[in-house]
């Protein structure tokens, strides 16, 4: 919990967002992109502690090979589709880690890609939409319900949350600030509970208490991602 | 950490090259992936695909069970790790003979997700894919929650009613009932002794008394029923056969199909020691053997302990265990 | 000792009385001694009969060879330990289709001297005995005393010879001949990493470091060439090649068959990492491989370690060796 | 070295023959044979000692077995013919162990009880040939030479030493010493050689200067049969 916490507030520091234009390019999207791998791969020991707990220790490991090959592909990759960069990106995190989580994160980056085809920018106010779109991804992958503690009680309150702050006008700024705060928040309320799903369900009542490693992830993510400039 | 390998990062490829080395005649890969290994005659036209796959670290699981009247191509990943969903793609589209593609594996949540992606794609370029799970570790999870249960050494009968019903000439909907039922007549129990080590982490994959046992534990280390003070193989075996029995309501001369699988390094004395007792099970409840299936079906490297799975078979069952089969791995001689 | 068994002393009782009750259309006990095992169809008359024996624990030697197309029966003793002689003569009696029986095994001590007064006992009764030892084991003893070598896992291809010969209707010189001619043309090195334990002694047999093996140690922890730290796949595979290919003399354009054979614990996987190692070293050397024969043949319980046989074939053994037989062992699918 | 000392000297003080009368009964051979057991039971550690230095440990195991079955068979067992009687001796310790040495010794037993078929009581004067039938049969069972370090390097100059012992007149009592006194030099000449034979001999070097436990089970049981009363 401890080790949690100095993340959160290294990141909180610097968390900024870009509020000045109203649209966001591909070459935004990398540079969020390489912020999320270099935040993975920080994050490394914490996650395979984690999943050590209530799971097979492999998360730190599989999230580090998504993210080197991530590295790669967006410092490699030239395209101007959005729809493209997002769906290939989420083939080549398959190629790499093809866990639970790494399967779930090709399927959200692949749905979010889906849902942007043919556009080389976007609009600030179709951000919650992919971020949902991704979200069903993983909930349609994964066949998980809200509670069942997954990262998907993380994600979905983030992506709502992203929703009703832009719709009531917030800046993305602050928008953003939201989700994070949501993604924690849906993390933290089902730490407590038992896991209904994946291999963490095998040991029962000792999850409860203990951190959904997935969960983590997700707030990680949403994180590095929320400081786009 | 005691194994014969070179750079453990190159075990499971190292491993694939020497397999499909031996078998030339017999498996071939596909799509220029060492993961992604096919029946060197696949597409057989005219007949329903067979495909299953998972992680690397459980030989014969997977590779060994791909020949004539078993299956035809499978994707495995590295050790203990999901394959991911173009390898599992590459393989649907190399044996898919027309008739559609059955996906068989077991019910890990990785595995689970990238078959599912696969058939997504498969799917989009107009194969036709069906997917059957082996869910048969009753100690995984119980039985009101069976859907969540891990897959272990059962698909062994699965992969051989599938390939067999396939064989014959079955459609996809077809293959895919039989094999259903079947699974709805197999269950099984393990227990481990001792633990393996996966050569990237090199270290044991669990830790365990020395005159310790754990009923239940899965192959990968994961939590089972209960660990307990090792105990005569008398006493674990009935202990075991009564958890699967009840699972399957015999009645008075019902038939099963026994396996006893090793986990790795438990050798085959002791799982004839163990038959031996479930021989007087079964038969002093005036249940009948069909036939016997010892030895190593699915394991975990040097890991030791073994499994029990029940299959209950009526005719139809019996027939098609006893169709011919071919596979390069299981024939020596 | 973390084995799967009841009273140690019954170990290899209980063992022999489950293998039965696993294949009995197939192998019985004769002379109403567990010990002495036979085809169930024995005596094949017009056939030359095979015994083999020797000590239990090493499965699937020798019960496994036991079928159609290999062996006609077989004699063990206690783990480790040779049969006595009237065991042997049960199953010679047993076993004798009126052409006589060939005695093959391995060369060690006491089942040599228990076989050879098992042929004595036979012979007065009028049947016919012939034996052929098998000393493989390079490792054993230099070349300049070959004959006592101890006999490992290089078995297995003798026994396919001589059973497809004998299979074939010849007499029991041509059976003693041909199975001669292989013998010189077989040779076997193995490596073992850790020891097993004798379940009536409780304790590993050697005990060996954490980061040891030895090259050419028996499969009952004799002493072998030398104790080294254990080193890669390619580099231990090279070195056993190397001494096993110098006494076959081998010339561009010879043909191998070639068994790796696992100790027990050695998984699969690891064999696979070997064969892709002799694969390379044979093709380089423009040698041709027949058939890789690669899994357990010959065993010590736990112990994990593994062999290599080479096997220089002719068109004669190589039609041999491809000759149909059917073990209940071996038959898994 | 100290232990085998130990046992010799404890059976020097009472080693008498009977030189009574001029021929030995089956009752005698009983005697003589249940003392045998008794010496191999007594010895059960150190032949495993021995054997494990240079071979597989299992020597005092299997002696013991033996000595076990012979026990019961010898105390069941009621017939005239003492042929009859040491040739099923025989068949009773190659089933009751059937490593080296233990069908090395039913051998024997074997080809002693073929030399004296029919007879219910023997002369003296037999005696040597009896125990040159039972080396020669070890000989011929184990192809071994002399010098190759095996059992026969203490049992064919025994039996030559009984012989000559006897043919100069000798007291059958004093011929016994004489015989024990030459299993021991045979065992004591050839510790310091390499064994040539059985399962020692893939010790090579390593078996230089360690007692033959085959020797000293002959010296063993030589010792208990010269106490014949
Ligand atoms: N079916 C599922 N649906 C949604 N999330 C899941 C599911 N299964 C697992 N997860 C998430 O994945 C995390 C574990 O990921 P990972 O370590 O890759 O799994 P595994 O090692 O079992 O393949 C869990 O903490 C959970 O948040
Ligand atoms: N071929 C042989 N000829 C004569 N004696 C032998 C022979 N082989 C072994 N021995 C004797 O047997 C002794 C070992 O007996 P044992 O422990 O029963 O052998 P193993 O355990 O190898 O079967 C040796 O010390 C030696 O005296
Ligand atoms: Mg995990
Ligand atoms: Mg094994
Ligand atoms: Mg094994
Ligand atoms: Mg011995």
């Amino acid at each position: 919990m401890n080790l949690l916490i100095l993340h959160f507030s290294k990141n909180f520091n610097d968390l900024t967002m870009d509020t000045q234009k109203n649209s966001i390019s591909i070459d935004h999207f990398k540079t969020a992109a390489l912020r999320v791998c270099q935040a993975l791969e920080t994050n490394h020991d914490y996650l395979t502690q984690l999943d050590q707990a209530i799971g097979d220790g492999d998360l730190g490991i599989t999230m580090n090979k998504i993210s080197l090959a991530l590295r790669e592909y967006i410092t490699t990759t030239q395209v101007d589709d959005l729809g493209k960069f997002l769906v290939d990106a989420g083939l080549v995190a398959n190629r790499a880690g093809s866990s639970s989580f790494g399967t779930l994160m090709s399927t959200a980056l692949m749905r979010a890609g889906m849902k942007v085809k043919g556009n080389n920018q976007l609009s600030i106010a179709t951000l919650p939409d992919i971020l949902l779109a991704a979200a069903l991804g993983i909930q349609e992958r994964g066949k998980a319900k809200l509670n069942d503690k997954t990262v998907l009680d993380a994600l979905l309150p983030a992506s709502d949350a992203l929703k009703s702050a832009l719709d009531s006008g917030m800046p993305l700024k602050d928008a953003g600030i939201k989700m994070v705060e949501a993604a924690r928040e849906g993390r933290d309320r089902v730490t407590p509970l038992k896991s209904l799903i994946g291999r963490a369900a095998w040991l029962g009542d000792q999850t409860q208490g203990k951190i959904d490693p997935g969960c983590a992830v997700a707030v990680i993510i949403l994180e590095a991602i929320t400081i786009i400039k | 950490m005691k194994k014969i390998l070179n750079n453990p990062e190159n075990y499971v490829t190292e491993m694939l090259d020497g397999l499909l080395k031996a078998h030339p005649d017999s498996l071939i890969c596909t799509a220029g992936d060492i993961h992604c290994i096919v029946r060197a005659d696949a597409p057989v036209s005219g007949k329903v695909g067979i495909a299953t796959g998972g992680g690397s670290g459980h030989l014969p699981l997977f590779i060994g069970y791909v020949g004539k009247g078993m299956l035809d191509g499978v994707a495995v990943g590295d050790i203990f790790a999901s394959p991911h969903a173009e390898q599992m793609l590459e393989v649907t589209r190399k044996i898919n003979g027309g008739k559609g593609v059955l996906y068989l594996y077991l019910n890990y949540g990785g595995d689970v997700m990238n078959f599912d992606m696969a058939a997504e794609l498969a799917e989009m370029e107009g194969i036709t894919v069906k997917t059957v799970l082996v869910a048969d570790d009753v100690a995984s999870a119980p039985a009101s929650n069976a859907k969540q249960r891990r897959g272990i050494a059962g698909m062994a009968f699965a992969f051989k009613i599938a390939g067999a019903k396939a064989a014959r000439g079955g459609s996809l909907e077809e293959v895919v009932l039989v094999t259903e039922k079947a699974l709805n007549n197999i269950r099984t129990i393990g227990v481990a002794l001792s633990p393996c080590t996966v050569p990237r982490i090199g270290k044991p994959t669990f830790s365990i008394g020395d005159d310790e046992m754990e009923i239940g534990m899965g192959v990968h280390g994961e939590r089972g029923i209960s660990r307990e003070k090792l105990q005569s193989a008398d006493v674990i075996t009935t202990k075991m056969i009564d958890t699967v029995l009840e699972e399957l309501n015999p009645i008075s001369g019902d038939t099963f199909a026994v396996l006893i699988n090793s986990l790795g390094a438990t050798p085959p004395e002791e799982l004839y020691i163990v038959y031996r007792k479930i021989h007087e099970i079964l038969t002093g409840n005036l249940l009948k053997i069909h036939k016997p299936y010892i030895g190593e079906f699915a394991t975990s490297m040097e890991m030791s302990g073994f499994s029990i799975t029940l299959f209950k078979v009526d005719d139809e069952m019996k027939t098609l265990l006893d169709e011919p089969s071919y596979t390069p791995f299981f024939k020596k001689f």
